[in-house]
């Protein structure tokens, strides 16, 4: 057992990923010498050279769209977004091309490429550093898009991507990067394939459903709930396309409140695909609407503000009050 | 350093037209080989021996591709094809660049290489599924080193350049060549594949078709300088190349591709050309540009100089000419009775190849749309 | 009255935009001597010049990123993107730049930009001419979103939006763009502001939620399900962002039915929030969950298949008898 | 044309470094007005002619506007600021052309531009506000002609473009300037902005200042020629200046911009400098760059060749360097004092101005959060 930040699982993930396949590249702003502005590709191109872990000009749609022609040359690229908010340069290469190739080239074409994406607030950034833009790619047929909570799904769902021959959206819970836990790199849990979901706290009262970075957020609100007498179960989506819906059913159909927690805008964020599909599947057996705790519509708002913007253990617990209260 | 001076336009002026050699006349910077008129010409840098045979299967093959191209026009009028890109009057820049290529090199086309493609060794009927709607793309790109086509302007150049970094890094004797308009020279992207080429010296030629227009822009609303230049403020060689001239595309492009291969980098190569048709066969050019425009690139034809040629120096006579005339015809035909027996794609296609790996979602909408369609069935 | 096809109808608009006030611009690929290549801008340039129908070069991202330079010099442009499947290079200037500009200056900006979208399939397309990518941007706050469906509401709603001082992402339906209608283009329906949404059929036993080119197969749906004694409102939602909820909520609570439909894809698409809302805000209502039709959850086929992908009358009609059904 | 011959390079050699004029020496290209010693030197296209009091006036501005800098990076170290992006050594780059805008003038500054800011009579505590996330942007632009800070790399320079075109369509005499550095010369958005500035002719002005880093990639990751020469590429000048020197970054910027006005067209200026701090308050230099580097940019300090030369032309006195020094102190414990007692933005400010017109699920969200705060208040 080694004790792992959850950087440094996802260091030592890729790490892991090179050393077993020497088609892996690492590509990005920053990348190299500096190992990343979060240091996760830290040491990797002493390691393993430059042309492996590749500094590139600073253009996000150049890194994706070289990215598919290294794909498309047989090459697994490993591309890192510096920012959340800096993935929309790169929109049309990922949304038009590296969606959609596969399916255009009738399956000729296999285009496994990782867009690692730092993301969510909390860490009191300036603009365009602390956003949640999986809505975007998880309404876009194509990807796969997961998100990782904790280090040891971070160390395991990383190599579990870069070996995934479909393009995969990897989105990183920034303000969790520093946390740490025991893992156990031997036995790196692939038995949890990467598009399953996790129940992380049984409980029988309500459902909380949340990925990322709300995750730990869940597991408090569950916890302070636990003294209330109210027992909530936490599940950890780890992959939004596809979602894991027989986990998500099963739950909501024992404990028939759902609140979904995410960063994000709530309008035409995750939460209503989560909280639409729910609904349709679980019909009967919902004792009130699944509700949403998320960001308001506006954007992101100046750091000082954040933790109003940001759905803390209050809001989720909030919400499951009202829930109740149907 | 000192900024040039220039007279200062009125405020009314700044509508800045700066190539005005369009026309007839061509540009002083153009490198030729063969002259409209069919004249063999000498250039400093660029030569070619060319063996009578080579010459006529280059004739041939500009031949042949136009009659693909005018047979697919003739489809999509009667509504066999949803739309066409005609690549009439670029046969000569596309044989030209897709003959310089060798097995090895690997080609990012367009939505118009109709003659790049041929020269790749795909299967003319493979070309009408994007168009007849039956797939987004016919052909295996692994099979003839030619990628799909590609209808988002500019984003196939920055795939070319990273393909040509895998190149590099399996230390291959290959070279990459990316086509791309004039139009899409603006594009973000097309910018962003030259740094990247120049950055890492990628083996890659940049091969730009200018005919001229992008769907009813001219050339000014692009640029407003000769496009060939634009690789110098990038730090690697632009060339202009007569894109109606096969010997000179063949020529130049090799020699671009060599030096790729050879490690020298990145070339620009502006095949100065004219799109003699519409945008696509849905375009009505008339809107926009000027019969005498059309008139004066007529004089152009890249068919007829290497016809003229091959006759004024007797290297073929009127049989082969036929011969291939015939084959042309016969090529057409058979088109034809390959595109109406494409078989339409089944309605469950739909959701196949999204993924390489399994996807619950789609499984559950494939399955519940197959019980959809049943249940029409069984009433 | 005047017969007036969507196209000609949205010209008109423009044009009588362009006379009340100089500062409106059009700009984009082709919209000049072309007049666009469905004709929408047609003869604008020979009226207003070239300097107030702007062909641009060949970049969406300039197109957009000019037009806010444009508007922050005090010109209320209105951008055209050729096709909805266009969009995606101008994702970055739209989505970190037009949609947050004001907000960034505290109001001192204000960025009257509409970004015109013709969308939607149904007109045997090659690829990338048949999306429908109004999610993306209901999901980005700071824009308005609006979808047009007819003649009348188009004459009116461009000049609406061109007048709004907020960024209107602006969806026409380019299937509809030929069909007419009688138009009294001098009693111009300022009176339904461009946010509201309207009951386009009432009906009593369940509520078809649309926009854009789906209003058209509502109503045809609605009209054969009169026919099998089935009652059917259906709303033409006109605004996206923001929704008219009151609206929505009051039919939904009338039929206490609901189907969803549009072209995109459903998963993560712009049903889905509609669906989170309509059973958050009716949830005792609600004879069975929300329904949706749309898209599948792949890119939009090859043109011999749309058929199969769009939403037709039959498949309207099958998801309200699955509502029944519940 | 030729394609200039070029020594291959193996496989494994290319990782091209074009400019290893990074260190100490002056690359030749370069308009320089005032060397790092404090000797005035003549150029044969540049000159300027600037009376004592302006001399001073600019070497105040310089002494001042890094006393703004020293105290926000000493506000950032104590927790009142976030983050901060320091214009250390780049002092000359951003006074020069600062000063040589006049008041009509539209100025879109990228997060680094304190200088300029400066020069437009933003009040220094404005800036911090960003970065103590207060707000996004905290003056009002149109007061100052001084666009807010743009954090997305590049996309400003669009804007810029834009705006210079509704100067054209509005027959002003005034130019619009777009800063930017190195690294953002690889967006497409750049690109872009400088084809849109060419084909419309647009009076703008690019003002890239290479400080030689994009966080820890050197210039090389970007070009492999000199920056200055990306504007030849798109038909418009480019020039490269002394950024260190602000007699030079003045003298020409107020030509370019000149230019612009008189309806030239666009100028690319790439102001040679150095960064001498970190990227930002939260990066670590050390990891990726060498100190001699550092040291060899020290003897090029944008402020001390300013003094030397008033110094040896007797045109200031030592009263003179203390009253600016008294003066700086006092301006930085006045920006401190300003800093801390900056109001906290109150939480239902983050409902306004998301839109200009009534938003009613803005309005709907605000009132539910209100209740939902008194909600705990009553508790
Ligand atoms: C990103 C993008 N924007 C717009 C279009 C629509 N469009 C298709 S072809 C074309 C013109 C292209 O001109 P050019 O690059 O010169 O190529 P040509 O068609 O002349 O061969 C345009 C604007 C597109 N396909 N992709
Ligand atoms: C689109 C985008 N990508 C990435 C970033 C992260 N980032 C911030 S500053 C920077 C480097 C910028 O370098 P340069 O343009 O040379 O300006 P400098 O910071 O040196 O002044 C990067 C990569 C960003 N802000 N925007
Ligand atoms: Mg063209
Ligand atoms: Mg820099």
């Amino acid at each position: 057992m080694t004790i792992l930040s959850l950087s440094k699982a996802l260091n030592e993930g890729m790490r892991k990923a090179m050393e077993d396949d020497p088609k892996v590249l690492i590509m990005g702003e920053d990348v190299g010498k500096l190992g990343g502005v979060f240091r996760v590709t830290d040491g990797l191109q002493k390691d393993f050279g430059e042309d492996r872990v590749i500094d590139t000009p600073l253009a996000e749609s150049g890194i994706i769209g070289t990215a598919i022609g290294l794909a498309l040359r047989g090459y697994r690229p490993v591309c890192e977004i510096q920012f959340d908010g800096f993935v929309f340069p790169a929109a049309d290469q990922i949304i038009t091309q590296l969606a959609k190739m596969p399916m255009r080239s009738l399956g000729a074409i296999k285009l496994p490429v990782v867009v690692r994406i730092p993301c969510g607030g909390g860490i009191g950034a300036v603009e365009h550093h602390s956003e949640s833009p999986e809505a975007y790619f998880t309404h876009t047929a194509g990807l796969r898009v997961v998100a990782c909570s904790n280090p040891a799904d971070a160390y395991t769902m990383i190599q579990q991507a870069i070996r995934s021959d479909d393009p995969v959206i990897f989105f990183e819970p920034k303000r969790r990067y520093w946390e740490k836990a025991d893992i156990d790199t031997a036995d790196t849990g692939w038995w949890t394939p990467l598009d399953k979901g996790k129940v992380v706290r049984p409980g029988t009262d309500a459902t909380l459903v949340a990925y990322g970075p709300m995750v730990k957020t869940c597991l408090e609100a569950a916890k302070a709930a636990e003294d209330d007498g109210r027992s909530l179960e936490v599940i950890d989506l780890r992959s939004l396309n596809p979602l894991d819906t027989p986990l998500v059913m099963d739950s909501v159909r024992r404990t028939g409140r759902v609140v979904v927690v995410h960063e994000a805008p709530v309008n035409s964020g995750f939460g209503a695909e989560l909280a639409a599909r729910i609904t349709e599947q679980c019909f009967y057996h919902l004792e009130a609407p699944v509700l949403r705790v998320g960001g308001f519509s506006t954007p992101y708002p100046p750091s000082k503000l954040e933790e109003h913007y940001l759905p803390d253990l209050d809001r989720v617990l909030d919400a499951v009050d009202r829930s109740f209260g149907f | 350093m000192a900024i040039p001076p220039k007279l200062a336009p009125t405020a009314q002026e700044w509508h800045v037209t700066a190539d005005a050699s369009r026309g007839a006349a061509a540009p002083p910077e153009l490198v030729q080989l063969l002259t409209p008129e069919g004249e063999r010409v000498e250039h400093p840098d660029y030569d070619i021996d060319l063996k009578p045979e080579e010459v006529r299967s280059l004739y041939r093959d500009l031949v042949l591709v136009r009659r693909i191209d005018l047979e697919a026009v003739a489809l999509q009028r009667q509504g066999e094809l949803g739309i066409w890109a005609s690549l009439l009057g670029q046969e000569a820049a596309q044989i030209g660049s897709g003959r310089a290529l060798t097995d090895a090199d690997m080609a990012f086309p367009t939505y118009r290489e109709h003659g790049v493609a041929w020269c790749r060794d795909v299967d003319p009927v493979k070309l009408l599924g994007l168009f007849r709607g039956v797939n987004h793309g016919g052909w295996d790109p692994r099979e003839h080193n030619f990628h799909l086509y590609t209808i988002v302007i500019g984003s196939q150049t920055l795939h070319a350049v990273g393909y040509a970094m895998g190149v590099q890094r399996d230390d291959a004797p290959s070279a990459t060549i990316a086509y791309f308009g004039d139009g899409a020279t603006s594009q973000g992207d097309v910018n962003e594949s030259f740094i990247w080429a120049s950055v890492f010296n990628a083996p890659i030629v940049f091969f730009c078709q200018n005919n001229q227009w992008a769907i009813s822009e001219p050339l000014e609303k692009q640029t407003r300088i000769p496009l060939y230049r634009r690789a110098s403020g990038f730090g690697f060689p632009g060339i202009r190349v007569d894109g109606n001239d096969v010997f000179a595309c063949l020529a130049v492009t090799r020699q671009a591709l060599k030096n790729a291969r050879e490690g020298q980098g990145p070339t620009l190569i502006e095949a100065y050309t004219y799109r003699m048709g519409a945008h696509t066969t849905t375009d009505d050019p008339t809107r926009y540009r000027v019969a005498s425009e059309l008139e004066a690139w007529k004089l152009k034809d890249p068919i007829e100089r290497v016809k003229s040629y091959l006759f004024k120096n007797e290297l073929a006579d009127q049989a082969f000419f036929d011969s291939v005339e015939a084959e042309a015809e016969q090529l057409g035909a058979d088109l034809r009775r390959r595109c109406l027996a494409m078989p339409d794609p089944a309605p469950l296609d739909i959701f196949d190849h999204v993924y390489a790996e399994p996807h619950p979602l789609i499984d559950e909408e494939r399955a519940q749309y197959a019980a959809y369609l049943e249940g029409f069935e069984q009433r």
